[in-house]
């Protein structure tokens, strides 16, 4: 059964060598993804059934138990956010696949994206902190040549901005390491949990001050995040989804996978809470500046991580298990988003807001695939965002923390504004006359590649059944939450005790 | 292209074998002495610059960068599958398995599966710079 | 770990830091390579004293931390895949650019001057 | 109850999905779900007029206190009628109403929609529930105000609607979580009957208020409503007359027979809002000029009547506010259809422009007159008798403002009178000729939709003349409000009570204030430059904008080497203030292990050095392989030979490439000039370094345990077989990372093929 642990890494990683080796055959590599990713997902599934009937599964890689080996172990946090990943690879892999692009693109794309999606898996699953940072670059080289893919000037530039910050924190990540080597003598996570509870308490929270900021640049929390809208927007349609949904998320995953095992506090922290409200406020109203799909939907990953960084900060059951509630709604949200973006673009030739208009009378059933999603992500009722919120301003007001609640519901209200902002200007009205014209694409009903559309309305539907089945979903979160602020569990299994 | 000495060339030729043969001892060595895949690919990877310093772009490497995407997908997969191997011996992923093996050449050699993934390594190294010469070393035309 | 040791890694980052900050591909990727040094040094440091190389039962002195060995290795391989790569970028940038200065994004600069976007793209 | 919701999104679907085939009738297939409501009601009514509320619960997500629980009590049973009777007249009505206007379809699944959400924040017992009707209603509305989506008018509307309805929905959602918090129970009909009286819920009340006042349109959340007639007339009907903005009357009425009795400010705050804004609302209804901004505003003044008649808590009112309630639905419904066909037959609504229209279309100029008559409150129509019940019931409120309120309802009324005869004669009356007025040649309007609004008004009139009909449903209403066991009936009679008379005073001087209309428009025109909320909404939106666009200007600077200063100058802020507190008692760390350790690291310093103040590209890639080699040196005298070799091999390799990528790049650095300084990049770079050596320090020197490199060491010849540790560690214990590094070099040869491989297609 512990195999299930290792196969979401291997399985794509193997796979991407063949897909490579073979990569003069195009229509190979794409059956070849699908089937790997389908493959995948399913094993994904197994493991999270798995692991809630028996609790954390481990893996010593090489029989190697304990601090010397690697050990990797899904517990349900890292599996929740497995399988929600491997669902939203599949369908962009689908969407990747029915937009065009050459073929010599293509050649390159499959592999990379398989090995993207192993270093993924591996960030999730790795309970070591070195062995994180192989897997957080595995993931990240792999998303530097996707975002340069194409090779044109603009993505030259913008994809400069992405690596070289990617790199700064990686960096960082390594220094961090070696000097929680230094402290400790122990890159095993588990190893380290207890023996950095013997070091200096001082040290500890630098240290952990330290992994929240490594891993904030990633996850692009303030003042970390201004990469992130430079460079998103300029990839590929699908590329850019991937990144917006799940690539930022891993960084949160490491942030509250570190501070809830490493760095535990007694109580809300008011760094994090203060940097998570600093998130959301500068995030909403950065995506209310901007002009261009792309751009606002960048901003608002910036404020959404927030949100998540919110749960961590309070530091309760209820508000971590809403984080994990919170990034399993986003993922799916924002990815939906994006290849929407990615739709209107392909179609229209242009995401700026000025040059577009009244799609919803063209184009009604894509209409709708934005705004479900869209009214999602402000936390309108009854869908994924407003459940998501409801759990973390519960969460709050339960421990009196007035402040973050009612900076998140302000910037909710900015949130659904901006969206309807985007609403207003693609899908209602005309586009600005004074604006130059992008291309001609008439004035009749607009059609959609049927491989593009098909992936951006499953997930969309996904969003509707997190809703018919928030309370199962909440009550895993919940459970998952528990394991984290009480990490016993993990670290005996992490340990083979 | 410039001329160049006939004895330029085969000394060239020479120090480049010697070099892959020294890479292929290097890979060897590596479970006991310093060495192993890595630091075999290496050695290979430096022949090769050293006969694209001393070649120029004569086509060589060209035809090297050709079969690269080869050599690393193979390697790739050669690494992952020894971590698959051991399962097939009903050991755990990337255990580490020996089986006794007599190779000609280069005497008792125990096979191991680490052997194997180092080979994968090897190859993945070599593939890198053959890729990256190839392409980095390209005269561009204009 | 030692004073001189310490502040040679201290100055690596320090050096590297400053080219990051520059306008240049080629000095940003010298500054990444500079800090990547330091810090395969500081991850050496960091196993503790020096001792004789990692090899059982060659000497019976007291052996170096073979971990951060082990560690560094790996991160300068990686960081040797990533700077090659960077190189290409470097390189694909001179072709499109003819330089490899790294520009200001042009949207976030429109926005900043508070002027409404007269043309897009 | 569930079944007869979910038909409203079944229809809805089907809808969309139809409604290019079936064009406007698409209508007729939406009234489907009204009308299933209407009978399912219907055959509900006297088990639930007895006594026996209908109760149904779903579970949903029980952990949030979410749950699918509907409640349908007599007061819920009247909204029920109200929504989807009113419902199905207006799409009757649509059908008529719109020509072959494209989109219908979407457009009829959303109004289905929204009736569907009224029906659930009708019924709805859980009020986290509730809110979720609520916002749906909401959403869906803003939908709906904005389908002339090609108008920016109504766009701007649209979104004013949504905004700020949005805003109170989420100060209500916190003062909903308050109150669950406080009660222990999110179930209304539990809160209410044992209602917490803690300060807190005190201030959750407020915040629940808030939301209810945006919804029904109070002051000063007024100004959206009026926007809101930007929508297709019979969304307009719909909205202000049975649905949305009864929304927060429904809530008030509901919670203020508990809370008012507990908290002294309950009945100042509501009355004292519903009545300003009865007043704001009628003072602005009598200077428009658009017969449906009349209406609007005049809605926005009968909302506060409600507010302040419901808001009191107290059982009589709460009568008289149910009778309110139904008597503005019918005729407020009615009027608004009156004017979607003025508005269909003559295009224009403007009542400078329209003359002779009573004569041109005498039976809608009938209907007219009696919805208004209702609304004015003449006898013996249904609106007569629900304001007198209002006013009866005001002027004997023992609620400590009593005369001040009473004395604003009749001078409320006086208004209501103005306007409504200035509705009247503006759309109907024939005026002194002008050239500007549309000519004679306005067609009769087709039956099918006129005939909605004369069923309405029959409804005005038949509850008027025989209000035992409808007497036992708002007296069943009201008591489930109030007390349950207190009983009310509605009269056309009540002998000469004063408020009688109160009322004929307010009727005569509404006449002189319309008699006058012309000193009262120059009058009003004074007040113009008093600012109002709706100002400070627009300045709001404005320095939203502004503060976004300024802010994300500084912050957002695109330029690269400001975002790396940014990230590490936090870095060795954030980490050094944390450090300060680490700093040890005692720290020992020896000078050098060696002279020639002093050497190498000297070596290294000055090369890495010569590399940033390098001019020359070829120099600066030299002295980086320098300081590579230099470290190698470094790595051998520590023991880590293995490390030295991969440190050469790679340093080589990578200088290598470093050269052949600059050979094409121009010989000297062009170093432009940045916003982030040489002095900036100086002390971040210095705060950088110092951070890393001190915490490195630090750190090492807080080391209490062996690392378990050494354990590694141990086993590594007898458990794994080798004897160089590092090796072994590479492809056994730490395989994983190994593979995860081949992978990186697969990837990074992947782009570089990709990056370069392009380039040479480009210029080949």
């Amino acid at each position: 059964m512990n195999a299930l642990v290792v196969l979401p890494v291997a399985l794509p990683l193997g796979a991407a060598g063949l897909s490579y080796a073979l990569n003069r055959y195009p229509r190979f590599q794409r059956v070849l993804g699908v089937a790997t990713l389908t493959t995948v997902l399913g094993l994904a599934i197994a493991l999270l059934v798995n692991v809630q009937a028996n609790g954390v599964l481990v893996k010593a890689i090489g029989n190697w138990t304990g601090p010397i080996g690697i050990t990797l172990a899904a517990d349900l946090f890292s599996v929740i956010i497995l399988v929600v990943s491997m669902v939203v690879l599949l369908a962009v892999l689908v969407y990747a696949i029915g937009s065009p692009r050459t073929s010599s693109e293509a050649r390159f794309f499959y592999p990379t994206y398989l090995i993207l999606t192993a270093g993924i898996a591996l960030s999730l699953l790795t309970a070591d902190l070195f062995n994180l940072f192989v897997a957080f670059e595995i993931m990240l080289s792999a998303s530097y040549v996707l975002i340069t893919l194409g090779g044109s000037r603009d993505q030259i530039r913008h994809g400069t901005t992405y690596v070289i910050i990617n790199l700064l924190a990686s960096m960082l990540f390594i220094t961090a390491i070696g000097i929680t080597y230094a402290a400790a003598g122990t890159v095993n996570m588990a190893d380290l949990a207890v023996k950095l509870g013997d070091i200096s308490p001082a040290i500890r929270d630098a240290l952990g001050a330290l992994f929240l900021l490594v891993f904030g640049i990633k996850a692009a929390i303030f003042p970390l995040f201004f990469w992130l809208p430079d460079s998103y927007p300029t990839a590929p349609a699908p590329v850019t989804a991937i990144f917006a949904g799940l690539l930022t998320k891993v960084g949160v995953y490491a942030i509250i996978r570190t501070q809830t095992l490493l760095f535990p506090s007694d109580g809300p922290s008011t760094l994090i809470l203060v940097l998570a409200g600093l998130t959301m406020v500068v995030g909403v109203l950065g995506a209310i500046a901007q002009n261009d799909i792309k751009r606002i939907l960048s901003f608002h990953i910036i404020s959404q991580i927030g949100y998540m960084i919110m749960g961590l900060g309070l530091f309760t059951i209820a508000a971590l298990a809403g984080a994990i509630f919170y990034i399993v709604h986003h993922i799916l949200v924002k990815t939906a988003l994006f290849l929407v973006g990615g739709l209107v673009e392909h179609t229209m030739g242009t995401s700026r807001l000025r040059r577009l208009g009244g799609m919803v009378h063209r184009a009604p059933f894509i209409a709708a695939l934005f705004l479900i999603p869209a009214l999602s992500l402000a936390g309108i009722p009854p869908l994924s965002g407003f459940l998501a919120k409801l759990t973390l301003v519960q969460a709050g007001l339960e421990i009196n923390q007035f402040l973050i609640v009612g900076v998140s519901l302000a910037v909710s209200l900015l949130t659904l504004f901006s969206m309807i902002k985007v609403w207003s200007g693609v899908f209602w009205g005309t586009p600005d006359p004074a604006a130059p014209p992008g291309e001609d694409v008439g004035t009749g009903r607009l059609v959609f590649p049927r491989l593009m559309v098909l992936p951006t309305a499953a997930l969309v539907l996904l969003t509707l059944v997190f809703v018919v089945a928030a309370e199962p979903l909440y009550r895993i979160s919940e459970h998952a939450a528990i394991t984290l602020l009480d990490p016993t569990l993990y670290i005996e299994a992490v340990l083979g005790r | 292209m410039m001329r160049r000495s006939l004895i330029f060339d085969v000394s060239i030729d020479t120090v480049f074998r010697m070099s892959l043969v020294f890479s292929i001892f290097m890979f060897f060595a590596g479970h006991n002495a310093p060495g192993g895949g890595f630091i075999g690919g290496l050695v290979a990877g430096a022949a090769l610059v050293l006969r694209y310093l001393a070649g120029g772009s004569d086509g060589s490497q060209q035809v090297g960068a050709r079969f690269a995407h080869v050599m690393l997908g193979t390697g790739l997969m050669i690494a992952v599958a020894t971590g698959f191997g051991g399962w097939v011996w009903g050991t755990e992923f990337l255990e580490n398995t020996g089986v006794g093996a007599e190779l000609p050449l280069l005497g008792t050699v125990k096979a191991t599966t680490s052997l194997l993934f180092d080979a994968g390594v090897y190859l993945v190294v070599v593939g890198l710079v053959m890729e990256a010469l190839g392409s980095l070393g390209h005269e561009v035309e204009r | 770990m030692t004073f001189v040791l310490i502040t040679t890694v201290a100055l690596l980052y320090g050096v590297g830091a400053y080219l990051i900050m520059a306008r240049n591909l080629l000095h940003i990727v010298i500054g990444l390579g500079l800090i990547a040094h330091g810090a395969n040094l500081l991850l050496l440091l960091a196993g503790g004293a020096p001792g004789s190389p990692p090899l059982v039962g060659a000497e019976a002195a007291r052996i170096a931390d073979p971990l951060p060995q082990a560690m560094a290795l790996t991160a300068i391989v990686i960081t040797f895949g990533i700077t090659a790569f960077l190189l290409a970028m470097a390189y694909r940038s001179w072709i499109l650019h003819g330089d490899d200065v790294v520009e200001d994004d042009i949207d976030d600069r429109r926005i900043a001057r508070q002027a409404p976007s007269k043309d897009d793209s | 109850m569930i079944a007869v919701l979910l038909l409203h999104g079944v229809v809805a679907g089907v809808a969309a999905a139809s409604g290019r085939r079936l064009g406007r009738f698409v209508f007729l297939l939406t009234a489907i779900a009204p009308a299933a409501t209407f009978v399912w009601a219907l055959s509900r009514a006297r088990e639930i007029l007895a006594g026996n509320p209908v109760w149904v619960s779903w579970p949903w997500v029980e952990s949030l206190g979410l749950e699918i629980s509907l409640l349908v009590d007599p007061f819920s049973l009247m909204f029920v009628l109200l929504v989807s009777g009113i419902g199905v007249l207006i799409m009757l009505y649509a059908t008529w109403y719109f020509g072959d206007t494209p989109g219908l379809g979407g457009f009829s699944a959303i109004l289905v929609l929204f009736a569907g959400s009224m029906l659930g924040l009708v019924t709805a017992d859980n009020l986290l529930l509730l809110f979720v009707f609520w916002e749906l209603t909401a959403i869906t509305s803003y939908l709906l105000i904005g389908f002339e989506d090609k108008r920016a008018e109504a766009r701007s509307a649209a979104l004013k609607a949504l905004l700020v309805t949005g805003f109170g929905g989420l100060v209500m959602l916190t003062g909903i979580i308050i109150l669950g918090a406080e009660a222990g129970s999110y179930s209304m009909s539990e809160i209410l009957s044992s209602p917490p009286s803690s300060t807190v819920t005190g201030v959750a009340l407020v915040l629940v208020l808030v939301g209810a006042f945006t919804k029904s349109a109070q002051v000063p959340f007024h100004f959206w409503l009026p926007g809101a007639m930007a929508a297709p007339t019979p969304v307009s009907a719909y909205l202000h007359s049975a649905t949305m903005v009864k929304a927060g009357i429904y809530l008030i009425a509901r919670f203020s027979p508990a809370f008012a009795p507990l908290f002294a400010y309950w009945q100042p705050l509501v009355i004292g809002v519903g009545l300003a804004t009865m007043l704001v609302g009628g003072y602005q209804a009598l200077r428009q000029h658009d017969a449906k901004l009349i209406l609007a505003y005049g809605t926005v003044s009968q909302l506060g009547l409600m507010t302040a008649v419901v808001g009191a808590g107290l059982p009589k009112l709460a009568f008289a506010g149910a009778a309110l309630i139904l008597a503005h639905a019918l005729y407020k419904a009615t009027l608004f259809m009156v004017i979607g066909v003025v508005d269909h037959q003559a295009h224009s609504r403007d009542i400078r422009l329209l003359s002779g229209l009573g004569r041109a279309m005498p039976l809608t100029f009938w209907v007219a007159v009696l919805a208004m008559a209702s609304y004015v409150g003449l006898p013996p129509l249904f609106g007569f008798i629900a304001k007198e019940a209002a006013l009866e019931g005001m002027r004997l409120a023992p609620i400590g403002v009593d005369s001040v309120a009473f004395f604003a309802v009749v001078l409320g009324s006086v208004l209501t009178t103005a306007y409504g005869a200035r509705f009247l004669w503006g759309v109907f009356g024939t005026k002194p000729p002008s050239p500007a007025h549309l000519g004679g040649q306005i067609e009769r309007p087709h039956p099918m939709l006129l005939a909605p609004a004369v069923l309405l008004v029959l409804l005005t009139v038949s509850f008027g003349l025989v209000p035992r009909w409808i007497d036992s449903l708002i007296g069943a209403a009201g008591a489930s409000l109030a007390m349950p066991d207190t009983s009310f009936h509605l009269a056309l009679w009540h002998g000469f009570v004063p408020s009688l008379a109160w009322s004929a005073i307010a009727v005569g001087f509404g006449l002189v204030l319309f008699w006058q209309r012309e000193s009262v428009e120059r009058l009003q025109s004074v007040t113009d430059a008093i600012p109002g909320s709706e100002r400070a909404y627009a300045l709001g939106l404005t320095a939203l904008d502004r503060g976004a666009r300024w802010m994300t200007g500084r912050l957002q600077v695109g330029s690269l080497p400001t975002y790396s200063g940014v990230i590490l100058a936090t870095v060795a802020v954030v980490g050094g203030a944390m450090l300060v507190r680490a700093w040890p008692q005692d720290m020992t760390v020896g000078f050098a292990d060696s002279p020639l350790q002093i050497a190498v690291a000297l070596f290294i310093v000055v090369a890495a050095i010569a590399t940033a103040v390098q001019k020359r590209r070829i120099a600066a890639v030299l002295l980086l392989g320098a300081v590579g080699y230099g470290v190698a040196v470094l790595f051998v005298m520590y023991g880590a030979p293995d490390l030295a070799l991969t440190q050469v091999l790679f340093e080589t390799l990578a200088l290598v490439l470093f050269i052949l990528v600059v050979r094409h790049l121009p010989d000297r650095f062009r170093e432009p000039r940045q916003p982030f300084g040489r002095t900036s990049r100086l002390v971040v770079s210095i705060g950088l370094g110092t951070f890393v050596g001190v915490f490195a320090l630090v750190a090492s020197n807080a080391r209490t345990v062996e690392s378990i490199g050494f354990e590694m060491a141990a086993r590594a010849l007898p458990e794994a077989g080798g004897r160089n540790v590092v090796n072994v560690i590479l492809t056994d214990f730490r395989a994983l990372d190994t593979m995860g590094e081949i992978t990186v070099l697969v990837v990074a040869a992947i782009g570089i093929a990709a990056l370069v491989g392009q380039g040479r297609r480009d210029h080949g």
